[in-house]
Parts: C-alpha cells; structure tokens; sequence
C-alpha cells in the first residue's frame, strides 16, 4: 500500500507526454486553438475587404457600422448561447423581439415614458421578453415538450400577437431622450456597441466563471448526470429560456432605438441568424459545450461579410451563392487549421 | 390618359439624357422573395444601366431593418452621391435616411414612406389605397345590379402596411356601392403560398363573384388553384400588373377580366430622379425647375379595352 | 459456486496445446493521442484456441490495444500479423472481414434498434437490400439461446434492457460473426456469479471449436478459471507475456501489473456502537414491478451491503431512496427528518449521495474535464455569490484525483479520454469531495483495478470512520461480505435477508440469492 | 451442460423486464401508442373543422384540398424524416425545391420537354435535387462540416443561384400533358395526393424493412457502433442527403404541377415546416428514432389546421396565435396519452 516514488515518476513519463506538448495541446483545445480559426477566417474577410474597398473598409466609421450592425443580433446570440450550450434550441427569439419591440412602444408605454421616465419602455421590453421565456421554459422545463416544438409555438404565438397590439402599424418611438440615449455614442463609440459589449462580457464571465455557467454546461452535456448530481435541471432549463428571453427583450430596446420603431416585422429570421453565428462559432448543436468568444466571433464574421459584399456591390442573387461558399470555405480552413495545430 | 408616368421614352426625350455628372447612387430594398419585388430590382439596375454616367451600388435585399440601416450606413461612408430606399419598413429607417440626408447625401425614399419629411429629398410613391379603391370600383362596375353577391380578398403579407391600406381601399370602395368583403385569406406575395391559401379559400366559399388578388405573381398560383378547383362562376382582379396577367386579359378568355396597376417601375424612376437631383437638373416636362417633393404613382384598372397601352411597362413575373 | 462444466471435450488445456502457431502476432504497437502515449511498443501473440487474458491497471492501454486490433484506431508504429501475414487493419470492416469480433468496454449498441437487428448490425440478412426479418429473428433466436438467454425476445428495442441483457446483446453480436478472434473488454463487469459461470460456458464452447479468445478482466480469480496464458501491461508496454494462468503466483500478478505489491485484502471493521445514532431509515419502500416492503435503517459510520442478482432491484433501491425514482409507499429519513419522495434536490440538501451504477449515461459529463466533474455536486463549497474560485476548486480535485490515483495525472483532460476505471474514480472523488452523511454507493469498483480498488476499500472504510452512513451494493459478493458490517440480501425485489455480514458466508450468499432458501 | 430451469428463470428476471409490462410498453412504443395521440390530435382538429363549419369541412373536395396541400410538404418531410432519424438536419430542401423548379422550367428544358418528353423536365428536377443533396452529403460526411452549418450555406446558395437562373422571373410551365399529367386526378385522387402515397409508403418500407433504413437508425442512434460494427458511415450518410435531395426534386415537380410555374420563391420556410412536422410526429431531433407514420400524421395535422382556419374566416394574426396555443395543447395531450397508456 506504500506508494514508491520512483514507480510514480515512471508512470508518470509514460503514460504522459513531454509536458511542452501537452501544455500546447491544452492550450488549443480549450479556447485560443479553436478561436485561431475564427479569428483567421475574420483577418481573412478584413484582408478582401481592404483589397476590393479598402479606402472606405478599413475607416473608423466603417468599423463602427458593422459592430452597431453587429450589435443587435448579438445580444440575441448570447442568450442563444446559453440555450444551446444548456441542451435547447429557441426558435423564437426573432418572434419575442418583436414582440418586446411592439409591446415597450404602444401607445400608453409611451405615454409612461413621456410622463416619467423613459426607463418604463426598457422594462417593458424586459418583462415581455422575460416572460415568453418563461413560457418557454416552463413548456420545456415542465410540460416536457420538445424545445424545436416549444418554441416554434411561441414563435407563431408571440408574433401573431404582436401584429394583434400594434394592429401591425409600425409603431414609432416619440421619446427623444430614449433614442438620444441609445442611438447616441458614448467616448466616440455607439451606445449599442457598449451594450453588445457587456452583454458579452456579462455572458463571458456567467458562462465561465459562475456555478450558473457551469451547470449550464452539466445540463447540456449530460442532463440524467446533472439530475442526479444534484442539479435542479428544470429549474435551471426555466433560467436559460428566462435568460435568452431576456436577452431579446435587451435587442428589442436597441432596435427600437436604432429604428426608432417598434413592429411585428422586427427580428425576422433572427432564430437563424442567431443560430448559425453559434454553431459557427464553436458552440455544439447537441448541448454541453459553448463558448461566448466563439459566438461574438461569429456574428462579426456574418456581418463582416454583409459589409464587404455592400462595399463590393455584387450582384443580388450572387451575394447569397457567395455567401453560401464562403461560409463553406471558412469552417473547412477553421477546422484544418485546428487539427493542425492539434496533432502538431 | 397622359397621367401614365411610367411611359419611358416620354421624359428621356429631353437633353436631360445626355451624359453629365458622374453620379454614385446606393440602392437598397427588401428581399426579392416575391416577383413584383424582383421585377422592381431588375428594373432598377436595368435603368441604371442606361446612364453612363451613373454607377449603381446594389446591396442584398434585406427584411431585417438593422441590416438594411448599416447597408445605408455603409453607403454614407462610402460617401455616395444618392441613395434610393425602398425600405422594408418606412419609418423604421427614416432615422439613418435622416443621418444620410445630413451628410449631403440626396435620399430618394420609394414605395414605402419615411414618417419625416426631412428623411428624404423626394419620395416616389405607389398608391396602395388608391389601388384597393381602384379594385372596388371595379368590381362594384361589375356587380351593381346584385347586392348580395359574394366577394372574396385574397391578400398579400398581411404585416405590411400597404397590405392594410389596399384591403382599406377595397373595402372603403366596395362599401359605396352596398359590397363588403366576405371571405378573406392572406398570402405572401409568391406564387406557392397563393395556390395555397386560394384553394382553401375556394373550399371556403362555395359560391364566390368576385375575387380580388392584390398580387399578380401571387395570382399565378391563385389562377392554378381555381382551375383546380374547376370553378368558373366568378371574375378575377389582379393586381400590381404582370404582363402575364395583361397577355390573359387581352386573350379574353381567362378568367381575369382586369387587374390594377402598381408600378414596379418606382426604383427606376428614383434613379432618374436620384441622377437629375445630384446633376441638379429639372424634370423634363414640367415647368417648375425643381423635382418636385413627391410623386405619387397613379393605379389604374387595365381590362381588355386599354390593355395595350399598358402591356410595353408591365414587369415579367 | 460450482458452474457446471460442458461436456464438450474443450477445456483449457486442450485448449493451450491444440496449436502452437499464432493466429495473431502483434508487435511493437505504438498508439499516441493528443497529449498521451497510450501504446507504446505493446507485442502481444494470440493461438488458436486459447484464451489469451489480458491484465493492467486502469490506463494501461488495453482497451485501446484492442481498438487498434479491431480496426477502429490506426496503430502509430508496429506490425499486426495474421496467420503469419501482416495486414492492415484500417476499417473495422477490414477486421471483421479477418474474422475478428469483438465486445467493447463501452456498450455499443443502438437503443433505438430491436435486438435481433443490433445483433446483426452491418451484416443483416437480407435480400435486394430488403432485410429478412424472420430470419434474423430466428438466428438471433439460436445464438441467444447458445448463450444461455432464450428468454431474451429478439424484437424488443434494446435501449429498454437492463445492462445485463445489453451485455448479452453485444456478446450474441460478437457470435453472430464467424469469428476467429473475440475479444472481450471486462464483460463480467455488468454480470453477477451466476451471469460469469454462464459466459464461461460459451467461451470454452468457442475455443473448443478453435477459436481464440482475449479476454480482459480485473477480477484475477475469472483469469485463473477461464485463462491460458496471460499478458501483462503497465503504462503502455507489454511486461511479461505468455505467463501461465493458473500457475503464476497472484503477488507476482500484482506486481508486474503495478510494480508494487498489495495486500488483496479488506481493511478491517471497526467497532460500531450500538449507540452511534441512525442517520438513515428507509421503511416499507416500494415500487411495483420492481421491489416491495423495503426498510432498513443504517448507523453513523456503518456499512451496509446489498447483495443479489443482476435485477433484483438493488439499483432500483438507492435510485428511489436518493429521489431519483417516486416510491409508490414507503418513506425515507436522514437524521429523522423525512424526505420529499422522488425529489433528489430534498436528499442532497440532507446530505445524501449516489455514486451510480452507469458511470457513462448517470454520472458523467464526458466532455468536461476531470477537476469539474470531481467539483460539480461541490460547486457551493468553491462559490461565493455565485462566482467560483477556479484555484480552491481545481486543488481540492487535484488533491483527491492524487489519493485516488487517476490516470493520467493531469484534471484539465476531459473525462471521455480516461480510460474505462479512471472514470469510475473520478465519479467516486465527487463524492468523496462532498462532505456527506450517507453515501449510496453503486458498484463503486466496476471496472477498477487491484490497486485502486484497494484504496477505494480503505477510503470507504475510512469515510465510515469518521461518521458517514454507507449503502454499499456489489454483484461481487466477496466485496460486500468484506467491506460491510450488515448484509441485505435481495431477490427478485425483496430482501430474504438481513444480519451482521460475518455471520454469513459467500455461499449462504449465493443459495439465498439464487433459491431463496433461509440459512 | 444442462440447464436448470431455475436458473433459467432467475437469468429472465435479470435480462428483460416482466412480460406484461413489457407487452404493453411494446406495442406502445412501436407505433400505435406513440401514434394514438397524433391521431386524437388529428380527430379533434376535424372535429373542430366539422363543428365551425360542417357544411363544407367534411366535403370530399375539401379533405381533397388537404391533402393536395399536404402532398408537396409531405414528400419533402419524408426526406427529412430520413435526414434527421441518422442524426442530420437540412436547412436547405425549401432552397433545393426552389432551384429545382426553376431548373426544370428554363426554356431550354422546357424546349426539350416540348420536342421530346415531358419527362425531362422531371428528371431534371431530380437531378439537380440530387445534386444539392450530394453536396450537402459530401460537404458534412467528408468535409466534417456540422449538417446545420453545411446545409445553411447550401440554403443561401441554392436560393442564389435558382435567383440568378430565373432572372427571378416567375417561368411558366407550357408542357400541357406535363401539367395535365401531374396536375390531374387518377380514379378521383389528385395525381399528387398518389404520389404523396407513393413516396410515404416507400419511405416507410425503406426505413422499416431495409437494411438502408435499419442502418439510417445504426447511424443516428450511435455512430461510433455503427462504425464498429462495419457499416460506412460516411457513404451512408451521404445516401441519406441525396435522399433528401431526391425528394426535394420530387415536391418540386409536384410544385410546378401544382402553380403551373418554376420560381425561386418556391419552397420558402420550407424547411421549418418540415422539421416541425417530423418532430411533432414524434422522430427524435437527436437522431435514432424515426417514424414515417408519425411524420405523415405530423403533416396532416399543420395542413388541416391551416384549412380549418382558412374556413372560418379567422385573422392571420389570431391563425398565428392560434397555432401556437394548440401546437402546445396537442403536444401536452398526446404526451399525457402516451404516458397514461404506458403506465396502466
Ligand atoms: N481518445 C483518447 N484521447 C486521449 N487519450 C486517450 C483516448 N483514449 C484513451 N486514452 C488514454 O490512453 C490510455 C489507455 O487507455 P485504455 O482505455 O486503453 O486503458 P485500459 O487499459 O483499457 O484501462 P481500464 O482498465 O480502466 O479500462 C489512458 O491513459 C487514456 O487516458
Ligand atoms: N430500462 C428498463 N426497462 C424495463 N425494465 C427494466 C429497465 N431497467 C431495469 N429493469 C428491470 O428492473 C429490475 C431491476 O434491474 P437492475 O438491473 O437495475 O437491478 P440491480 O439489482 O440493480 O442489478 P445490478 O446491480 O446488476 O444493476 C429488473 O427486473 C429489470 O428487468
Ligand atoms: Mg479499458
Ligand atoms: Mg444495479
């Protein structure tokens, strides 16, 4: 029962490589290898821009257009985040923008907002989008229904109420110290920016650095696991739908102040946008790993992409094929790049 | 019967063809997922084609109003010398259309308007009221001796808001003349989704006198549909104007006896009205030496008996 | 336990001489992944006929020696040789196709499918593509019924079994072949004594007719029954080869497998008092179909020990006292205090644990690493506000993945890289790492090997020492003879008996489980 | 070696749960307990559909209706059935239906189809399908790209180029015997509704009774077996896009049949419908499990919905709403059902 030191020292060399390699390997698979992809794919579309725009890509103003572009669908796709990472799928968040959007500028929130304080149409947004993601936790959570068929209910639901409140009229925001604030900039940089940034930042540290991010993850790799770890897995599922929800309340009040509208027409095709800018981020469809850096990396990419092919003025039609191959090209050299870097 | 704007050798007659200014115009509209929106590119880019001295800035259609404003944004920084906006939702991009007019950019809003008037130096408007009224009438023209007839609505996206103006016009028309609307359906503006919703509209209804289709490209699934369905006792009403739908009512043997115009000629025209603003020159037949601030495009009813005037400018769907 | 031998003329001897030329040669075998050289020069020669035991700690790289025989990894460097041919095994197929089998560690089957057509998977009767359902029913039928397990119907989806049944499902699957070679990773580790005579049977069966058997076990009395000769790995490389089963002496075993010799023997009881107050009381649980009329009550710093047969419910029992299953009647206590039924969140809270029976689907989360699945039922203890304090966290897992030896050393691997009995320690150091009042622990030492598993004995004997309640359950009778202080009996989901564990014997055991008879 | 019966009895015990339980819990699981629910589902839509407007719901030319409309969607969703139950997803069968029809329609096809046959115009459609999907296969099987991502990109590509074909026109379909053919009815039943059948009942036979369909389940029910066990992963999984593809082809030519035209607005969302018709009929988002029967009942069931609605006259906004308060509903009865009959 007496452990040698010298037995341990030996099998400590065999089983285990030269710590140099392992430390490299370590290092790639946890974060900065797997990123190295993404921030290449970025560096490279940043390089055709500048070749084929460069005198209006590389300038302040165009840099500041794409991260207020990127902005909102952002902050939808860290909630997204969290749903994935968590082992769920939320279609609806498009629908709950929308909806937060219309709900936080009918005309009697406005009127608060008018009276007193604008902050009354940003916590509407919140609550409305809070609580369709609680709805859609609840259905999730507790009427174990399948989050795909969960929340494409919420998504026709929550939109057809939308059109029903704003008896689909664009709404228009009359409150001018709400979209002075975050239409504005603040140090030279968009009010809108700063928010994806801590939303980001916000979400980084939840995911990474709290007993909340990490039973996100336990939740999603392994839900049976979790349970019996002693995790309150429904509660939890409930926390990341809320979560995501709350998220989409926090893009409705910057569409509604970068649009200076509320609309059922809002957030259309945002569950995809969304989606995609996760999953090419590095975030698994299947639940149980996540990564908020992955996530941001992604939206830049897909709104980079938009920018230079305006910049570039090709045609309609031949935007979507390149689209389409560019997307391919990217995670085909993202993942070569990362198995080099791996087995090397 | 001048009141057509859409006759294209009438204005390009005059010196203000001839080559001037170069002029850099950015032009962004909603997604082409439906043909009148399809037709509406095309002709733009086609008319853009013509100037030599106009390049055209073509950004992908959008339904998402944030990509769509940092389309506009983009063009403000690519310091263009005009944009032309068909906005996928009016008053949600009169802000950054705003930003672009104070940055010396001339704005030409089409279709669909800002809620400011300072988001554009002219706006080039369809009528989609008038074309609902348009629509009425004709079919009250068609139905005055029979009060209880039956009419039937078949709609396009039932968010936008011109769809609401249209279904306000038909029903502000039909109204006049003792009509109402009896049963309605909403489709989106594709031929698929007008099959669709027509075929169950037609199971709905069992007897039907009129239908009013809002969309031709639409009516194309709409006008399959009811062969289907082997249904003959009622007329037809298009609208928007596809040369399609303008062939079958100059045949005479369809069961479109009319369709309602909306031009899809309103990008090219902003074009044109983009190139003379920044060239600083006047619209051809008018006096005034200014374009005017608004154009609103006139919605006529084309039937067999002046169908040949308006088949030249109707858009292949 | 006397399993009946077959009357077949096979045995172990005739076995080992029938042919003295290899069927498989492998040598020099190197196998590196991302970080770890998990093969590194391993020769290995299996005969006709034999059945070749492979033995090593955990980690020692013999479940991925058998994956680079069966084709599902590519060797870095070394030879394979077949019939005195080298081949390349590049595909599973390829394997197959040299008529080699196998039963994995890990279940590989397919819940969705019957298990007539997991049996048969990539090799389905079948006509112009058109699958001949009876006739896979019916063979499937046969091989079960080789195997001693008829009752098994062919056409049930296979991810409703319980383990054993799945295990039989993989071993029927490995027949289904025409196979030269089976290798078998720890298939006795789901079975109890009665399931392993069984197994045995079959394996004399198959190398009667000349086939060869590898077969890798870390219970060293299966290898004495059923070996020929034996190969030893330790850290990646072959040892010693061709040793004599029966023969060589256990110590020496024991120290080629882990270089140091072990006492093979339980720690010793301490004295319970009488006194010490009941912290858990289970009364009249019951479920239908599963167990009925349960009740036991276990002491601080006692041990007690559930036995009986695969199904009898023993699983069902922790799981339903945990929460993890409603009990129809019956009420659990901690410290006198009733739990809610069928709410684990209520048991945790009063300081109950389940270390559970599939380490794989209940207890891990295979793509986090080591250190998070160590602290992940502690993560208060490391939070303030909610905020974790990665170092308190990554030490503490440091510290007990050191005592309990998990292989490779480093917690930053995620936990699918360790080897089938690391991570059956990692899911023991969660709860060790919690600080609980009783600990229900389901066949904690399942897969693990002789050394560990003599470190887990003194841990959990120690635990108890310092107060904690324990519900032990083991198909190795042996175990729970020698580690607890009371024994429950269970068949067929009632308790026939319950008394002092020394006042019983491994066969009194076994005729209760098996015939129900009172001792 | 004998066998004693008691030991017999103690192995049936340990190997397989009680026979009643398990008699039940059998037949449930295989089909007609899963189904049962989809079915009352279905029985209370029409009874509903009867109840607001008997006079014409329960019509012969109105169940014909419904079917008719089923029949396009329903062919893609049984490709989709295939896709998903071997752990796949496609986002692009509404872009491939869409080039496929514009395709099948140029003038040059349609040229040939006038000269010689309308049949190639049909294989036309199937072949470009096919084509699409085997990129789609190619890129995920080989490439290692994720099927959300791959396809997606094959989404925006397809769409492109379908756009850039037609000139985003709306093509006519001149062939007469074609649309005649296709269009028409044989013994009363639209040709469309047979083809429906056709397709769903080789589905089902192909998933069920084919070693093809047993492997689809080997491969998305756990692909590391499947691989052991010596079947291609990759070729197979290639099968099953071109699969997807095929029947893409196939709703296209439905869909030119249908509309009497080709265009790149056909197929749109598409693929949602789709999915929500192959998880509601209760295939597993994550692969293994399948029903082809559950996914014709999953398309029924939006079909009628949407008939019912058109019916009554309701509002497009309320429609949304609706939808999504009864796609809940349904879901929670029928697991309710399911449980309830499992348990007893
Ligand atoms: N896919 C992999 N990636 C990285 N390392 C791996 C992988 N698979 C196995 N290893 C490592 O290879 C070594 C040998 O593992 P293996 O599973 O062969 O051990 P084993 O002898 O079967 O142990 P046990 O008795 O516990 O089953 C271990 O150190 C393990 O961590
Ligand atoms: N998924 C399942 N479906 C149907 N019956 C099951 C299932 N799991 C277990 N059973 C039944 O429950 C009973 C107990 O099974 P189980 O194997 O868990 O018992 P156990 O005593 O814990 O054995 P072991 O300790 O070897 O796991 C058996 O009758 C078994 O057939
Ligand atoms: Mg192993
Ligand atoms: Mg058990």
């Amino acid at each position: 029962m007496s452990e040698a030191p010298s037995d341990t020292t030996a099998s400590t060399q065999a089983t285990v490589a030269p710590p140099t390699a392992q430390r490299a390997g370590g290092l790639l698979s946890t974060g900065a290898g797997r990123n190295l992809g993404l921030v290449l794919a970025l560096v490279v579309l940043c390089i055709v821009g500048v070749a084929t725009s460069g005198d209006t890509f590389a300038t302040g103003p165009n840099v500041l257009t794409i991260l207020r572009a990127a902005a909102t669908i952002g902050v939808v796709s860290i909630g997204m985040t969290f749903v994935i990472t968590g082992g769920g799928i939320d279609l609806s968040v498009g629908a709950m923008v929308a909806l937060s959007s219309v709900w936080a500028t009918t005309l009697a929130t406005q009127q608060l907002a008018t009276d007193y304080h604008w902050i009354f149409m940003v916590s509407t947004a919140l609550l409305v989008g809070g609580a369709c993601g609680l709805v859609n936790g609840l259905l999730i959570a507790y009427g174990k229904i399948v989050p795909f068929i969960a929340t494409l209910a919420m998504l026709a639901a929550a939109r057809g109420l939308a059109e029903i409140i704003s008896d689909r009229r664009t709404q228009i925001v009359n409150n001018r110290s709400f979209v002075d604030l975050f239409g504005g900039s603040l140090i030279g940089v968009p009010t809108l920016v700063w928010i994806f940034v801590l939303v980001a930042a916000a979400g980084w540290v939840v995911l990474n650095r709290t007993t909340f991010g990490r039973r996100t993850f336990a939740v999603g790799g392994n839900t049976e696991a979790a349970r019996l770890a002693g995790i309150k897995v429904q509660r939890h599922t409930v926390a990341l739908y809320v979560l995501a929800g709350l998220c989409c309340g926090i893009a409705a009040v910057m569409l509604m102040a970068r649009t200076t509208t509320g609309s059922s027409t809002h957030g259309q095709l945002y569950e995809l946008d969304a989606i995609a800018a996760v999953v090419i981020g590095g975030t698994l469809l299947s639940g149980g790993r996540g990564t908020i850096v992955g996530t941001v990396f992604g939206v830049l990419i897909f709104t980079t992409l938009n920018n230079v092919f305006t910049l570039n003025n090709l045609s309609f039609s031949a935007q979507s094929v390149a689209k389409g191959v560019i997307i391919v090209i990217a995670v085909l050299l993202q993942q070569r790049l990362a198995r080099r870097t791996t087995s090397s | 019967e001048n009141n057509n704007n859409a006759a294209p050798q009438g204005v390009s007659a005059g010196k203000n063809d001839e080559p001037g200014k170069k002029v850099k115009i950015g032009f962004s509209a909603p997604a082409a997922d439906h043909g009148w929106m399809g037709a509406i590119t095309k002709a733009t880019q086609a008319e853009a084609k013509k100037y030599s001295d106009v390049e055209l800035l073509v950004a992908e259609g959008t339904n998402d109003p944030n990509q769509q404003i940092s389309q506009v944004e983009t063009f403000i920084n690519q310091k263009v010398d005009a944009i032309v906006l068909l906005p996928f939702d009016g008053p949600a991009l009169t802000a950054v259309a705003t930003k672009a007019m104070e940055a010396g950019i001339t704005v030409v809003n089409v279709d669909r308007e800002f809620n400011s008037p300072a988001a554009a130096r002219t706006t080039i408007l369809g009528d989609n009221y008038g074309m609902g009224v348009s629509a009425g009438t004709y079919v009250c023209s068609q139905l005055k001796d029979k009060k209880d007839s039956i009419v039937a609505e078949i709609a396009g996206i039932d968010s936008l808001g011109l769809t609401q103006d249209r279904s306000k016009g038909f029903k502000d028309a039909l109204a006049d003349c003792g009509l109402k609307v009896s049963n309605r359906v909403a489709a989106a503006f594709t031929v698929e989704s007008g099959e669709k919703e027509a075929a169950n509209l037609l199971q709905a209804a069992p007897k039907i006198d009129a239908i009013w289709n809002h969309d031709d490209d639409q009516g194309v699934g709409v006008m399959a549909a009811i062969k289907n369905s082997n249904r003959k006792e009622f007329f037809v009403v298009g609208g928007a104007g596809s040369a399609n739908v303008m062939r079958d009512i100059k045949s005479g043997t369809s069961l479109v006896k009319a369709t309602v115009i909306y031009p899809s000629t309103q990008g090219a025209d902003g074009i044109r009205l983009a190139r003379l603003l920044v060239q600083k020159k006047a619209l051809g037949d008018l006096v005034e030496v200014e374009v005017p601030r608004e154009i609103q495009l006139y919605a006529p009813v084309v039937t067999k008996d002046n169908v040949d005037q308006y088949l030249p400018t109707a858009f292949e769907s | 336990m006397t399993p009946s031998t077959p009357p077949a003329p096979a045995g172990r001897e005739s076995g080992a001489v029938l042919t003295e030329s290899a069927l498989l040669t492998m040598t020099g075998i190197v196998k590196e992944f991302p970080g770890v050289r998990a093969l590194d020069g391993v020769d290995l020669d299996v005969r006709a006929g034999e059945v070749h035991c492979l033995l090593g700690q955990n980690g020692a790289g013999k479940s991925t020696l058998i994956r680079v025989l069966t084709g599902a990894h590519q060797p870095d460097a070394g030879t394979i040789r077949i019939n005195g041919d080298e081949v390349q095994l590049n595909t599973p197929t390829a394997a197959i196709q040299r008529g080699i089998a196998a039963i994995y560690q890990e279940l590989d089957l397919v819940p969705g499918l019957s298990v007539a057509e997991n049996i048969f998977l990539g090799h389905e009767p079948a006509r112009f593509g058109f699958s001949r359902r009876h006739e896979a029913a019916a063979r499937a039928r046969e091989i079960l019924r080789g195997l001693g397990h008829g009752e098994i119907p062919v056409r049930r989806e296979v991810g409703s079994l319980p383990a054993a049944g799945q295990q039989v499902v993989s071993m029927a699957r490995a027949l289904s072949r025409d196979a030269r070679l089976i290798v078998m990773d720890e298939p006795s580790a789901v079975l109890d004594p009665e399931e392993v005579a069984n197994l045995f049977r079959v394996i004399r069966g198959l190398t009667a007719q000349g086939v060869a058997v590898v077969y890798i076990s870390h219970r060293l009395e299966e290898i004495r029954e059923i070996g020929d000769r034996v190969t030893v790995l330790k850290d990646g490389a072959t040892v010693a080869t061709g040793l004599d089963a029966r023969e060589t002496p256990t110590k020496e075993l024991i120290r080629l497998m882990t270089g140091r010799s072990i006492e093979y023997v339980f720690p010793p009881r301490a004295e319970i008092l009488t006194t010490a107050p009941v912290v858990l009381e289970v009364t009249d649980l019951s479920r239908p179909g599963e167990f009925a009329g349960i009740s036991f009550s276990v002491r601080a710093g006692e041990i007690l020990g559930f036995a009986g047969l695969v199904g009898s419910g023993r699983s069902e029992v922790l799981e339903t006292v945990y929460g993890a299953r409603k009990p129809a009647t019956g009420s659990v206590r901690v410290d006198g205090t009733a739990l809610r039924p069928g709410w684990v969140q209520s048991a945790v809270k009063a300081g109950v644990g389940l270390a559970p029976e599939e380490r794989k689907s209940q207890a891990l989360l295979l793509d986090e690493a080591v250190y998070k699945n160590i602290t992940v039922s502690s993560m208060q203890r490391f939070a303030s506000g909610g905020f974790l304090n990665n170092h308190a966290e990554r030490a503490a897992a440091v510290q007990l993945a050191e005592s309990l030896d998990v292989r490779p050393p480093g917690v930053d691997q995620p936990v699918r890289n360790l080897s089938g009995g690391n991570q059956q320690k990692v899911v023991l150091a969660r709860w060790l790492l919690r600080d609980c009042r009783v600990l229900l622990l389901d066949e904690p030492t399942r897969g693990v090997d002789v050394g560990a598993r003599s470190e887990i004995y003194a841990l959990v004997r120690k635990l108890a020492a310092s107060g904690v309640a324990i519900v032990l359950v083991s198909s190795e009778v042996e175990e729970v003879l020698g580690l607890a202080d009371r024994v429950v009996v269970l068949r067929e989901g009632r308790a026939v008996h319950t008394g002092p564990a020394q006042e019983i014997d491994e066969h009194q055991v076994l005729d209760l489980v098996m015939e129900g008879s009172s001792v």
